[in-house]
Order: structure tokens, then C-alpha cells, then sequence
């Protein structure tokens, strides 16, 4: 019965992933994008990976969307592109369909003992006493990925920020919708964004033994905040202020600070203090999520305007 | 009869306890001096002083030819690089003549372009040709001669190029693209050559002591030999030749036609195995010499200037001289290199002597321009090998090396070609000082200043006497010998003969148009034209593979044509 | 357990803290300091390595491969680092705001703020590019990577004109794409073996396991890694990013950027696949890398405008590198060690030459207004160290002794005869020549005499200077001996003997 | 056939799709939707990799699915970065060429 | 055991009703013709569908907390659609009217 649901949901995705793809026009694919990030997330909790069905929501079609959507209002009209040689498209479907075919043979063809990291997880789990085996992955196996995957969030907020014709990067962004802000988003505004505060937090706080963490609950808070923002509840933050720019090194360097801590107490570098390695986990995990908020919101407000124009 | 274990003409003995260090420091010196005075030009102090100290930089090199014991060798860096200077006879030769060229060379070049405003730019460009040429004829090892090489051609662009005409900026493109065509097939034939021997930066000697028996003979003897003909000017590399030689100042192609050739001539020398026979390849060798030596006569007498016309006759002489060197493989006579270093040598000193001859004519008013044909006549018979002159020694010294058969006999015969040229030479010069005296606009009516004729007479001089006190040196045979009634006849015909069929061309001869210089450069012209199709295709190729649409397909195809050939690789 | 290793990845990054938070001027300081330390911490790998005699390692977080991730120096990465920390110091000087210039009208065009934003993408390229030289875990390497391509866009549209935007984008756009192919591969291999570190992963390619799909996996991830190399074909984005850059942006792109992912099809193919199969896919490469070297020659040859001839340079001289491909992967050892040492030098002394050159184009570009070869001619008096900088960088691209470029040419063209393949050699000789065509037609056209009235500008000395020391830079590497270089082979063959039980 | 395999030959088909908007997408935001379908379906292919890895106690092998994480944050930041580009661009261009507005825009 | 039963029987009809409500607001998206009136059907059957569901689940649910979250999840949805109809029709009255005054409207994009 569930192979049969499971069917239906790939058949969808594969529609969904069409509907992107092959439509001309700019604004029906974001939208069919947004619709296929959705299953996409359901195909993810199929595959009993809630974590990244939370991130790939969260992140992956809704802070996406949101980025996707304001690109094409900002998109002019698209002048006539100059016709494709008209050999292109059947060429692309059929090497599109021959990558595929090779793609599931090779799935196919997986070895079928499949080889697994898991026990070794299992073995190394209960010393950093977390309960989420992916929280534990990702910031004590493989810290370092995560570390340098903090630095690429900055890095591209950097890039945004540079691409502002006001040089010192220190003014407003643009708001994110010239005209104020219809009354039911100001009410939903108000309403949601406690709601959803708490939901982030409660993820954050869950995130050390169930599905759940920094990455997701980041995402929720930036959602909140840009909700906050689009219904004009508060100002769009200068690029310039201090505080902002803390938050958003909290994370990279926080996690970075207690790498370098890890030298004195673990005797190597991003190791955690035997015994007490859940509290600094935790720290390290509210530092991410701050920075990741901030990071998110301010990378889909865009760059700073320049001083003079509004 | 003759080897490297040779007492040096000039004979030091006298200060026996230093003569090692001192010889060693002579030879370092000769390069280094002009060396470090061209980066020294950088300084504008050094720059006001230079013109003045040019004549003196080419003393140390002319004083090594002399007094450094051939065989002497000194390593100048450590080991891993290994620069290493020797002396051996041909090299003194070419070194000495090379260092008198300079030295007038320098003294006619300083008056020649007192008021040309970009005289310390071509000071540093004379600087650093005269450090590359001294280093290529000093310099033993592979790597050390490939960059002496690479120094005296890419700064001898410096000379050619120096009055930036548009003519000249052509000439000098043309230059540099067959300089660069000259390095890669060096690089190649040096590479393969150095791997036989074990170390990565082998002496020449060993490595071509090693070349009969390597693997890969053939190419690095084709390559070797194309690599330094195209330098010498051997038909059809001699294109560059005479548009580079005539666009260039005076003095300037001077230098070029004297010693920036001879780099040629002692890549042969040191690249080709002495006493080895190579039957095949001397032939070609003599073949082409013979032919290009012609074919120089023959395209030099249709050119109106007098540059031009020497330009050809270098071509013609250095064909001589690859006819001398293939005669002398092809059967392996030992002291063949000395012969043709020696007869280059005479033409070096003769030919520089000539154009600055040109030069002097040029600024005379016509009456003393007859004086100065006069002379310019005297050197071009010594030159063809006119009895009782140096070229004579020259001439009866290669016949040493080619024995009487048919290669003997052409080679005769091209010295009644060479004489036919010289006189042709010798009446541009005549009517060129009527024609642009004017146009030098010097105001002391006529005559040529003094800083012009001195030199060129010292040189023309030492040109014609030179030979004789080097003769003895080189052949083992006293001089006497030549002056026997039978050898002044056998060498008196051909130039006889061939100032007969001068009087009679200037008599009645048919008006012949003018050949243009790099005269079948023009006939290949559809090879620029091809280029630059080739090019126009292959950046219009270059944009449509850099669309997005066919970028993405590449990279598609790439990954697919990849996995498939690791595959069928993979598959047991 | 050699801590510098951590330090050469996390040092540049402690830079960027004051660059983000205090004023330009003083951030700028900072972060020059921090590429010091780089220097420095690379050249103590680098001699550690050397006194060692083998390839230090660490386990991050203490958890061994192939649970943790593992950072390893061998000969190899330690020279690119080595080589990488110097031209980013140099770049970083260059792009100081100098004593005088405040005043010069380049400061004036709107990017005073600018420079804080160049220096924390030059520390992150660092950053990168230590992480790309050193990590042994697949995944870390495509975190690199992406670090590499997010650090390198932004400085290609740094002034914010149009042609450099839409450039940045296509750049973006296709490192994508070959970043995503990249991590298929990985996704496939993580299938067949389940685990990403190279070490293991070469133990159990070794076994001859994994068969089609492994190879599937393999051509993959070099097809990525070529298109981030832009590699002929794939080059569709290297001309108009590299020349529309600001002049120290495009010297750090075409200088250690693309050696990034060149660095990693390298060790992809000497590392982790097994011999055989590397012999297989030699062949392939080096003729992709020979089409480069001929076609993208050709094309820089016909170029107008400098940048865009210097930034074809580079597509082409990439080419060298996969000739290297074949010739080292052969079964006699002496003549592959000598192949190996030349591509390895090939890749520094190219490194230092383009820096200088790209560096010594901005200078002439800023100096006379445009960098439209027709209008450059004698230019050569306006910016003498510039042009002196631009012709001995061109030295070492053409192969003229005595420079880097010289011993490198001498050491592939010996490997490729002795291993008889002529087409090779025949093409790195073909390379020299279209060098030697596109550098001394720049060199010619500054030297003659100018045609229209010169500007009166001159060149910003002490920036020249700069470019000339690179260059000179380029010309020491010259000096090496010609024969196989021991240093490169410590730590060859991949394993992590010693550090894990 | 178990579940993971029907998502891992869904993930091939979605690469399959992605690669075709990467070829044909006329404009670059067609292109960057290419891209995150593309991402997506490598990202499904390592999640059915990782479901079949289910072990010791886990039903799905964690590493993987925290390189999945990782991957789809660094793909965002792709997009972001992309779509920040792509609208100054626009924008520019836009100002640049208001002027013809009327006729073809060049 | 008969509790299960009568809980399995009313979690069945009610969650049938709630997808018959889904379907019928699927539907009125697909038939009717402009804007507001599928704004309408969508936001007015998928609502009481969606509370059926949750009505129909609330047994299945193993403890009072997961019963709690799943009404949550329904007050979410209510007030996200409610305000989302409400922008959504502004906006298009807003689009009619500048449409209406200014120009034919030009072919709103779908």
C-alpha cells in the first residue's frame, strides 16, 4: 500500500519537475517550482529523513521561493530571446533521458549489502550524548563541513552586499515591496510571527534529540522576520548596523571560538570537553541558528540601496 | 694540421703564474662587461657616460681571443646549472673578428646616430646583442648556448627594428616570428640531444660526442640543421635576411650581417660531430650551400641599394660557408670547422667593413663618394678572393677542405659570381652619394665627418690584413704558399672571369627589374593569407562553442564520452 | 597530528572578523597580516614536510576517516600551497590603498569601501584554497570548491559594471553545473563504498569493486571539476570573467583560482583512481588539454583588447597541465617523476608569470585610459616596469631560459619523447610558439615609438614593482635543476600510515 | 523494489529533468531553476543511498543525510547569489537602455 | 477492542468527508472562471476539509500532545489561508482597477 503512495508522490515530483522545467515563462515555473519543493519534502519524510525534509522546505522551496518570486517581479519583461536552434531541444530531452537512464541503472546496480557509515555513528554517538544522529553528524563527526558551510552563508551575503552601488555597504536595503503593505498581511504579521518564533525555538531546542537543529530553526526565524518585514511590523535593518553584523558573525566565528576551545579541553581542534560536550553543542547550535537567521533574512532583502535613491 | 692544442697568436707567457685565473676572469669579462653595462643603462648617470665607453666594452672579449689557450674551460654557476665558458679555435675566430666588428662598429654607430633622439634605446639593444653574441661563441653547454642563443637573436630585434618605419616594424614581425620558429626546433633537437648523456645539462661536446649513436639521430640533425641555417639565411629560410639588413640603421645591420649571422654558423660548428663522416647530410648540407650561394648572386644583382645588394651577398657567402662545413662531413676531414670559422671570420670583418663603407658613401658629396666606391670595390674583391688580399687566403683555405670534384668546381665558379656582385656593389655605392646628399643634410658641403670615415677605413684595414697573420695559425701552411705562381692563377680566373661579364652587363646589359627584398616571401603570400583564415575560423569557432546552450552540451559530452571509454576500460 | 594544517584552513578565516566589523583602512591591515600568517604557516608545512621525509596529517574533531574528516599535506599540495600564499600576499600588496591613493581618480570611481569587500574574498580564497590543497574527504573537497567559486564570483563584478555582471553570472552559472556534477559523482560513490575519504576509497578502487558505476562516478566528478578548470571546451566563461575583472581580482582568479579544481582532477587521478584506469583517461585529457593550448593560442593571438589576450593565455597554458596527464601515469618511473616535476613546476611558474602580467595589464590599462592593443603602442615609456614585468612574465609563458616556464617545457618535452609520444611534444612546442606569437606582439607594440600623443599619466611605481618582483618570481623558479623533484613524491603513495591504527 | 530504490530512480529522473531546463533554459533564472531541480534530484538519489544504509539501530544512514543538508544550504546560497546578480543586472541593463525602450531592446 | 473499531470507523468517515470537501474545492479551482471566485472555493472547501481530516485523525492520534499539535496545525492553516485570500483578492481588484482606468489591460500573465 505505502509503494503504491510512494509511486504516486515520485509520478508527482516527476510532474512537478517537468512543469519547471518546460514552461517558457518565468513566474508559472518559480510557482511549479515552489509546488515541487513541497513534495520534494514529502518524498523526504518517505524516506524516513525528516531532518532534511524539514531544511528542504524550509529552505530548499520556501526562503528559495521567496528569493525566486521577487527575482521575477524584479525581471522585466523578457525581450524576444533569440530562437534556440531548433535542433536544441529534442538533442537535450534525449541526452537529458539517456544521463537518466544511466542514473537508474547505476541506482540499480547499488551493491546490495549497501555499505553504511551507520554503525559507526551508532559506536560514536552516545559519547557526545545527543540523540539525533544527524545533529551529531553534522557538528562533531563532520564539523568542519558544517564550519566552512557557515563561512559559505557569509561569503555569499558578502557577495550580495557587494553588488550595491553604495561602496561602503552600510545603508538600507530596498524594501521588498514598493507599495505599504496590504492590512491582512500587517495582521498576519502580528498574529503568525510569535507563533512561528516559538515553533523556531522549539526546533532549535529539539533539534539536540529529534528531527530538528540550527539549520531549520533558522530558516523559521528568518521566514518570521521577513513576515515581520513584508507587513511593515518593523524597519528593513541597515547593512551598516553593528549589531546585525555581530549576529552574523556569531555564527561562523562562535563555532570557530569553540573549535580553537576544543584544543585546550579535547586536545584537538573542534573536539568538545568530555563530559560536557551537550551544553557547548547547544551553545554552538544557538549561536548557528542566530547567525543563519539574520544571514537568510538579509541575503532576500537584496543589496543595500544606494544613499540617495529610496 | 691543425687541432685545439694551438699556442695562442698573442703570446702572454710572460705572466705563466697567473695565466689560468686571468684567462678565466677574461672570459667571464668579455660577457659580463657589456652585460651589466646594458642593466647599468637603467641608471641615467650610466646612460650620459656610455656613448663614450662603447668602443672600449668589446676589448676584454678581443683580448681572450687572443691571449686564453684554446681548450681553457671555467665553470661559471654550481652544478645543478652548470654555466660553463670554453675556448676553442673556431670559437677564438669568430670571437676575435666579432670583438674588432664591435669595436668600430661602436665608434661609426655613436657618430651615425649622434642626433637620433632614441640613441640610448638602441645603445642598450647594441649592449645586449654584443653580451649575446660574445656568450654564444664562449659559451660549452647545452642549456647555457640555448639561452645565449635565445639573448643575441630576440636583442638583435633591437637593431633591426630601430627607425620603427612601417617597413620596419614589418620586417622585424617577420623577424621575431622566425626567431621563435627557430627557438622551438632548437629546444626540440637540444632536448633530445641532452638525454643521452646522464646529466640534465650535459657539455656540447659530450652530447654530440653521444649523437652518432642515439636513437633519434636523424631528427636532431634535421632539426639542428634547420634551426641554424634559418639563422644563417640558407634558401628558403633567408627571407628575413634582407628586409631586416636594410630596414636596419647602418652600423645596425652591420652587426646583424657580421655577427649576429655567425650565431648560425657556430651552432653548426658546435652541434655537428667533427670527424665523423655523415655522407647524407653533408651532401644536403653542400648541396643547399651551393645553391643558395647562386641564388644570392643572382637575386642581388637585380637590387637598386646597396644595402640590399650586401644583404644578398651575405646570403651568398653563407651559403659558402654551409657548402664548406657539408664538404667537410660528408667525409669527416678533421680542421674543416677551423677553415669555415676562419672564412667566416674574414667575410664577418669584410662585410661589416662594406656597409659601413655604405654608410660613409651616403654622406659624401659624389666625388668623395668615388673615393669611398673605391675602397668599397677593394673590399668586394677581396671578398670574391681577389689574389694578394685576405679573401684570397680565405678562399685557398677552403680549398683545402672541398677536393677538386664537381663541389670544388661550383665553388670556384661562385667566387666569379661574388666578384660579378661586388662590383655591382661597388657602383651603388659610386652613385649613391650623388642621389640623397642632400637629404643627410650635413652642412660641411660633401665630407662625410670624421667619426663616419675613421672607423670604416680602421676596419677595412684591419679587414684586408687580417687574414694574413691568422693564415699560418689556422692552415699549419706558411703563407708563402699561396703566393706560388700556380695558386696566385688558381685564384685569379674566377675573379678575372667575373669582372669580364661585369664590364659587359655595365656595357649593354638588359634593364632588369628589381627583385623585392625577401623576394619569395611575396610569392607566399597566400601563406599569410591561409592564416588568417585559419584564425578568422577558429574564433568564430571559438564563439559559438563559448554559448551557454553548447558549452552545457560539451560539458554533457565530456562526461558521458568519459564514463563510456572508463567502462569498456573497467570491464574485465 | 600536525596542528599547522588546521591553522593554514582556519587562520585566514580569523581575518575576516575586523575586516567586517572595524573601518576599511584598518581591516585592510588585518587582513594583509593574516595573509602573512599564511605565508608563514604554508612555508612551516612546506619545511615540515621536507624535514619529515613524509606527508603530515590530522584527524578533525579527533574522529578518524572514514567516520571524521582528515586533513593531509603531501609534497605535492604543499608546494601549490606554498606557491598559492605567496600570490595572494602579493595580490593583497598590490591591492593596498597605497600612500598616494587617495587622490588617484581609481580611488575616486566609487570603490573606496570597496577594498574591505576585495580583502575578505582574497582571505576566504585563501581559506579555500589551503582546504582544497589539504582536505582527504571528498565532500570537504566540494565544500572547498564551493567556498573557491563563492569567494572568486563576487571579485569578477566588483565594480558593477554590466559586462562584468552578466560575466560573474555565466562564471556562477556554469561552476554550478560542474560543481553538481561533481557531487553526483560523489553520491555514486558514496553508494557503491560508503565512504567519502581518499585513502579508503583508493584501497577499495584498487580491488577492481564498483566496476561500471565507479567509473561513471570518476567521469563524473573530473567532468565537474574541469568545467570549474575551464578546461577547453568548457572555457565559455574564463575570457570575459578574467578580463572584465579589476586587475588584482583577474591576477588571483587566473592565477591560483583555476588551480584549485586542476589541483584536485590531479589528485582524482593519481590518488584515488587506480593506475590502470588512469591510463585510460590520460589519453583524454591531454587531448583536451592539447585542444587548449592550439585553439585558445589561436584565438589569443587574434585578440583586440590585452585583458581578453592574457585571459585566453591562461585558458590555453591550462592545457599544459592535463598534457602531464599521460606522461605521468606511465609504468616507467624516471621519466613519469620527471613529467610529474614539470607539470608541478609549470603550475607555479605560470602562476607567478600570469599574476604578474595580468598585474602589469591593469597598470598599463590604468595608465593610459583603455587596454585596446591598437592604442597601447608606446606605452613602454609611460609604464616601463609594467611592460619590463608584462615581457618577463611572457618569458616564462614561451619557454625562453632562464625561466620557470624554460625548465618546465625542457621537462615535459623530455618525458614526452623518451615516452615517444611525439604529438605531445610536438604540441608543447606549438604552445611555446603561439606564446611567443601573443606575448612579443604586446612586448613589440609597447616598444615602438607611439603612434598617437601619449597621456600624461605614469604608472603607480611601487605597484609596478609589485608585478616585477612576481615576475622575477617566475624567473627563480628557472633556477631549479632539471630533473625529478624529490620533494614532490613525499607522501606518494596516498595512505595514512602511521595515523591510523 | 523497496521504497528508497522507486525515490532513487525518481532522483535519476529529476537530474534527468534538470539537465534539460540547464540546456534549454533560455534565460539565466530558467537555468537557476535547472540548477535547484538538478541539486534536488542528486539530493534524492543520496537520500534513497541513505535509506538503503539503514543499520545499527537507524532507519536511514545519518552522514548522508547531513551532507544533504549541507548541500541544499549551500545550493541556496547558489540561488541567492545567482538571483542578487541576475536582478542588478537587470536592473542596469533596464536603466541603461530606456532610452530604446521603444524599439527591439538590443 | 470495540473502542478501535468505532474509532477506526469514525476516522474513516470523517476523513472521507474531508477529501470529498478537498476534491470539490480542486474542483472549483479548476472550473471556475476568474480569480476571486477559485480564491473562494479553494479557501472555503479546503478549510472544512482539512478540519475533517484533523477531526477524523484526532483518535489515531497516540497522546494528547500530537492531538494538540494537529489542531494547531489546522489554526494555522485557517489564519494563513484567511489572510493570504484576503492579499490575494486585494491584489487583484488592485491589478483590475489600474488595469481598468490606465489601458486595456494588457494580457495579465496566468
Amino acid at each position: 500500500m505505502s509503494l503504491l503512495f510512494d509511486a504516486v508522490l515520485c509520478l508527482l515530483l516527476l510532474l512537478g519537475a517537468l512543469g519547471v522545467v518546460a514552461t517558457g515563462a518565468a513566474r508559472p515555473a518559480v510557482i511549479a517550482f515552489i509546488g515541487y519543493g513541497l513534495l520534494l519534502g514529502l518524498a523526504w519524510v518517505r524516506l524516513d529523513a525528516v531532518d532534511v525534509a524539514l531544511t528542504e522546505i524550509a529552505i530548499g522551496s520556501g526562503i528559495s521561493g521567496v528569493v525566486l518570486l521577487h527575482c521575477v517581479r524584479a525581471l522585466p519583461a523578457p525581450p524576444r530571446a533569440p530562437a534556440a536552434h531548433p535542433m536544441l531541444r529534442p538533442l537535450a530531452a534525449a541526452i537529458a533521458v539517456a544521463i537518466a537512464a544511466a542514473l537508474a541503472l547505476a541506482v540499480l546496480a547499488l551493491p546490495e549489502p549497501a555499505p553504511t557509515r551507520a554503525a559507526d555513528v551508532a559506536a560514536a554517538l552516545p559519547a557526545t550524548d545527543l540523540g539525533n544522529p544527524v545533529t551529531g553528524v553534522l557538528l562533531v563527526f563532520r564539523a568542519l563541513d558544517t564550519l566552512l558551510e557557515k563561512v559559505v552563508l557569509f561569503l555569499s551575503l558578502v557577495g550580495v552586499w557587494a553588488l550595491s552601488r553604495d561602496p561602503a555597504c552600510r545603508g538600507r536595503p530596498a524594501p521588498l515591496s514598493p507599495e505599504p503593505a496590504p492590512a491582512p498581511s500587517a495582521f498576519l504579521a502580528r498574529v503568525l510571527a510569535p507563533i512561528g518564533v516559538l515553533v523556531g525555538l522549539y526546533l532549535l531546542w529539539a533539534g539536540a534529540d529529534h528531527p530538528g537543529g540550527a539549520f531549520q530553526s533558522g530558516a523559521v526565524l528568518a521566514a518570521m522576520g521577513l513576515l515581520l518585514v513584508m507587513g511593515d511590523q518593523i524597519r528593513v535593518p541597515a547593512a551598516g548596523n553593528r549589531s546585525l553584523r555581530l549576529l552574523m558573525l556569531a555564527g561562523p566565528f562562535g563555532f570557530l571560538a569553540v573549535g580553537f576551545a576544543g584544543w585546550a579541553t579535547a586536545g584537538v581542534f573542534l573536539g568538545y570537553p568530555p563530559g560536557a560536550e551537550k551544553a557547548v553543542i547547544i551553545a554552538v547550535e544557538v549561536a548557528i541558528t542566530l547567525s543563519i537567521a539574520v544571514t537568510l533574512a538579509l541575503i532576500v532583502l537584496g543589496p543595500p540601496a544606494d544613499e540617495g535613491r529610496s | 694540421m691543425t687541432g685545439d692544442a694551438l699556442p695562442p697568436p698573442l703570446d702572454l707567457s710572460g705572466l705563466a703564474p697567473a695565466m689560468p685565473v686571468l684567462s678565466e676572469t677574461l672570459m667571464v669579462v668579455a660577457i659580463a662587461l657589456p652585460l651589466a653595462l646594458a642593466f647599468g643603462a637603467l641608471v641615467p648617470a650610466v646612460r650620459r657616460v656610455l656613448p663614450h665607453l662603447l668602443v672600449f666594452v668589446p676589448l676584454p672579449a678581443l683580448i681572450a681571443a687572443l691571449a686564453v689557450p684554446r681548450g681553457l674551460s671555467v665553470l661559471v654557476a654550481p652544478d645543478p646549472f652548470r654555466f660553463t665558458l670554453a675556448l676553442d679555435a673556431p670559437g677564438a675566430l669568430l670571437l676575435g673578428g666579432a670583438a674588432l666588428l664591435w669595436m668600430t662598429a661602436s665608434a661609426y654607430a655613436m657618430a651615425y646616430l649622434r642626433k637620433d633622439p632614441a640613441r640610448p634605446a638602441f645603445i642598450v639593444w647594441w649592449l645586449l646583442t654584443m653580451a649575446g653574441s660574445f656568450a654564444v661563441f664562449l659559451v660549452a653547454d647545452v642549456a647555457s648556448f640555448y639561452l645565449a642563443y635565445a639573448l643575441v637573436s630576440f636583442s638583435a630585434y633591437g637593431l633591426a627594428a630601430h627607425d620603427d618605419t612601417v617597413e620596419a616594424r614589418r620586417a622585424g614581425a617577420l623577424y621575431l616570428a622566425l626567431t621563435v620558429l627557430g627557438e622551438a626546433l632548437l629546444i626540440a633537437a637540444f632536448v633530445m640531444l641532452a638525454s643521452g648523456p646522464a646529466d640534465a645539462n650535459p657539455q656540447i661536446r659530450d652530447a654530440v660526442a653521444l649523437l652518432p649513436a642515439s636513437p633519434w639521430k636523424t631528427p636532431i640533425l634535421l632539426l639542428i640543421l634547420l634551426g641554424f641555417t634559418l639563422k644563417m639565411g640558407l634558401f628558403p629560410l633567408h627571407v628575413w635576411m634582407p628586409l631586416a639588413h636594410s630596414v636596419a640603421p647602418v652600423p645596425g645591420s652591420a652587426a646583424l650581417s657580421g655577427i649576429v649571422v655567425k650565431a648560425g654558423v657556430i651552432g653548426l660548428l658546435r652541434f655537428l660531430p667533427e670527424g665523423v663522416p655523415l655522407p647524407g647530410w653533408g651532401a644536403l648540407l653542400c648541396g643547399a650551400g651551393l645553391f643558395t650561394a647562386y641564388y644570392g648572386v643572382a637575386v642581388g644583382l637585380t637590387q637598386r641599394h646597396p644595402k640590399r645588394a650586401l644583404a644578398y651577398s651575405t646570403v651568398s657567402q653563407m651559403g659558402v660557408v654551409a657548402a664548406v662545413i657539408g664538404a667537410g662531413i660528408m667525409n669527416g676531414t678533421a680542421g674543416t670547422f677551423t677553415i669555415a670559422a676562419f672564412y667566416a671570420a674574414n667575410h664577418m670583418l669584410l662585410k661589416g667593413a662594406m656597409f659601413l663603407m655604405v654608410g660613409v658613401a651616403m654622406a659624401a658629396s659624389p666625388r668623395r663618394a668615388l673615393a669611398a666606391a673605391a675602397v668599397a670595390a677593394l673590399l668586394g674583391l677581396s671578398l670574391a678572393g681577389l689574389p694578394l688580399s685576405g679573401g684570397a687566403m680565405a678562399k685557398y683555405a677552403i680549398k683545402l677542405i672541398v677536393p677538386d670534384g664537381g663541389a670544388g668546381v661550383l665553388l670556384t665558379l661562385s667566387a666569379a659570381g661574388s666578384t660579378l656582385l661586388m662590383a655591382r656593389y661597388a657602383l651603388l655605392v659610386a652613385r649613391s652619394g650623388t642621389e640623397n646628399q642632400k637629404t643627410e643634410g650635413k652642412e660641411m658641403q660633401g665630407r662625410p665627418p670624421r667619426g663616419l670615415v675613421l672607423p670604416a677605413l680602421a676596419l677595412a684595414v684591419l679587414a684586408l690584413f687580417a687574414p694574413f697573420a691568422l693564415f699560418a695559425e689556422v692552415t699549419g701552411v706558411p703563407v708563402s704558399a699561396a703566393f706560388t705562381a700556380a695558386a696566385l692563377v688558381k685564384g685569379f680566373w674566377p675573379v678575372g672571369l667575373g669582372l669580364g661579364v661585369a664590364a659587359l652587363l655595365a656595357w649593354k646589359g638588359p634593364r632588369v627589374p628589381e627583385v623585392p627584398a625577401g623576394d619569395i616571401l611575396h610569392a607566399a603570400g597566400f601563406l599569410s593569407a591561409t592564416g588568417r583564415t585559419i584564425m578568422e575560423g577558429t574564433v568564430a569557432a571559438d564563439a559559438v562553442l563559448r554559448r551557454w546552450p553548447v558549452a552545457a552540451l560539451a560539458l554533457l559530452g565530456v562526461a558521458v564520452s568519459l564514463a563510456a571509454t572508463l567502462t569498456f576500460a573497467a570491464m574485465p | 597530528m600536525s596542528a599547522l594544517l588546521v591553522l593554514a584552513v582556519t587562520a585566514p578565516l580569523l581575518g575576516l572578523v575586523p575586516l567586517f566589523l572595524l573601518g576599511p583602512r584598518t581591516g585592510e591591515r588585518a587582513a594583509l597580516a593574516m595573509l602573512a600568517v599564511n605565508l608563514a604557516v604554508t612555508a612551516g608545512i612546506a619545511e615540515q614536510v621536507a624535514q619529515g621525509g613524509r606527508a603530515p596529517g590530522y584527524f578533525v574533531g579527533g574522529f578518524a576517516p572514514p567516520l571524521g574528516v582528515g586533513l593531509r599535506a603531501d609534497g605535492f599540495s604543499a608546494a601549490m600551497m606554498l606557491m598559492a600564499a605567496l600570490v595572494l600576499l602579493l595580490t593583497g600588496l598590490f591591492a593596498m590603498t597605497g600612500p598616494g591613493d587617495m587622490t588617484r581618480k581609481v580611488k575616486a570611481r566609487g570603490s573606496a569601501g570597496r577594498p574591505a569587500t576585495f580583502f575578505i574574498l582574497l582571505l576566504s580564497l585563501a581559506c579555500a584554497l589551503n582546504l582544497a590543497f589539504l582536505a582527504q574527504d571528498l565532500f570537504t573537497l566540494y565544500v572547498a570548491l564551493e567556498l573557491l567559486t563563492f569567494a572568486a564570483v563576487p571579485l569578477v563584478c566588483l565594480e558593477g559594471k554590466a559586462g562584468q555582471l552578466s560575466a560573474a553570472l555565466t562564471y556562477l552559472l556554469f561552476a554550478l553545473f560542474g560543481s553538481v556534477l561533481y557531487l553526483l559523482g560523489v553520491v555514486l560513490v558514496y553508494g557503491l563504498f560508503g565512504t567519502l575519504d581518499i585513502a579508503h576509497l583508493a584501497g577499495l578502487l584498487a580491488q577492481g569493486t564498483g566496476g561500471a558505476t565507479a567509473a561513471a562516478a570518476l567521469a563524473l566528478m573530473s567532468a565537474g571539476l574541469m568545467a570549474k578548470a575551464a578546461l577547453f571546451p568548457l572555457h565559455l566563461w574564463l575570457p570575459p570573467a578574467h578580463s572584465g575583472a579589476p586587475p588584482a581580482a583577474s591576477a588571483v582568479l587566473s592565477a591560483v583560482v583555476i588551480k584549485a579544481p586542476l589541483f584536485l582532477l590531479v589528485r582524482l587521478w593519481s590518488d584515488l583512481a587506480p593506475l590502470p584506469l588512469t591510463q585510460v583517461a590520460g589519453p583524454i585529457f591531454a587531448v583536451c588539454g592539447a585542444a587548449a593550448i592550439v585553439f585558445c593560442g589561436v584565438v589569443a593571438l587574434a585578440q583586440e583588447r590585452l585583458k581578453l589576450l592574457i585571459a585566453y593565455s591562461t585558458a590555453a597554458q591550462i592545457g599544459y597541465l592535463c598534457l602531464m596527464f599521460p606522461l605521468a601515469a606511465s609504468d616507467d618511473g624516471q621519466w613519469s617523476a620527471l613529467a610529474w616535476t614539470g607539470g608541478t613546476l609549470h603550475l607555479v611558474s605560470h602562476a607567478l608569470s600570469k599574476a604578474a602580467m595580468f598585474l602589469a595589464a591593469g597598470l598599463i590599462a590604468e595608465t593610459m585610459g583603455h587596454d585596446r592593443l591598437s592604442g597601447l603602442s608606446g606605452v613602454g615609456r609611460l609604464a616601463p616596469v609594467s611592460v619590463a614585468a608584462f615581457g618577463l612574465g611572457g618569458l616564462s609563458l614561451m619557454g625562453l631560459p632562464p625561466s620557470g616556464g624554460f625548465v618546465a617545457k625542457v621537462m615535459l618535452l623530455t618525458s614526452a619523447l623518451q615516452q615517444g609520444s611525439w604529438w605531445i611534444a610536438t604540441v608543447v612546442l606549438a604552445g611555446g610558439l603561439l606564446a611567443g606569437g601573443y606575448v612579443l606582439r604586446v612586448v613589440v607594440i609597447a616598444l615602438q615609438h607611439p603612434d598617437a600623443g601619449l597621456p600624461e599619466a605614469r604608472e603607480c611605481r611601487w605597484r609596478a614593482l609589485i608585478a616585477l618582483a612576481l615576475a622575477f618570481g617566475a624567473m627563480l623558479v628557472g633556477f631549479m635543476p632539471l630533473a625529478p623533484l624529490p620533494f614532490l613524491d613525499i607522501g606518494r603513495p596516498l595512505s595514512w600510515e602511521g595515523l591510523l591504527p | 523494489m523497496t521504497g528508497a530504490l522507486l525515490f532513487g530512480l525518481a532522483g535519476a529522473a529529476l537530474v534527468g529533468c534538470g539537465v534539460y531546463g540547464l540546456l534549454t533554459a533560455s534565460g539565466a533564472l530558467g537555468r537557476i531553476l535547472g540548477f535547484n531541480v538538478l541539486g534536488g534530484g542528486v539530493f534524492l538519489i543520496f537520500g534513497a543511498v541513505a535509506r538503503r544504509g539503514a543499520a545499527a539501530g537507524f532507519s536511514a544512514d545519518p552522514v548522508p543525510q547531513a551532507l544533504v543538508i549541507t548541500g541544499i544550504v549551500v545550493a541556496f546560497c547558489a540561488t541567492a547569489l545567482a538571483v542578487a546578480l541576475l536582478v542588478r543586472l537587470s536592473t542596469m541593463e533596464a536603466r541603461a537602455a530606456p532610452a530604446d525602450a521603444g524599439e527591439k531592446e538590443t | 477492542m470495540a473502542m478501535s473499531l468505532i474509532a477506526d470507523a469514525f476516522t474513516l468517515v470523517f476523513v472521507a468527508a474531508g477529501i470529498a470537501f478537498f476534491a470539490a474545492g480542486t474542483l472549483g479551482l479548476v472550473r471556475l472562471p476568474q480569480t476571486l471566485s477559485r480564491i473562494h472555493a479553494l479557501t472555503k472547501a479546503d478549510n472544512v476539509g482539512l478540519a475533517l481530516v484533523v477531526l477524523g485523525l484526532l483518535p489515531q492520534a497516540g497522546n494528547i500532545f500530537d492531538a494538540a499539535k494537529m489542531v494547531a496545525i489546522w489554526l494555522l492553516a485557517q489564519l494563513a489561508s484567511g489572510a493570504v485570500a484576503q492579499v490575494m483578492a486585494e491584489a487583484v481588484i488592485a491589478e483590475a482597477r489600474d488595469g481598468a482606468d490606465a489601458s486595456p489591460p494588457e494580457e495579465s500573465r496566468p
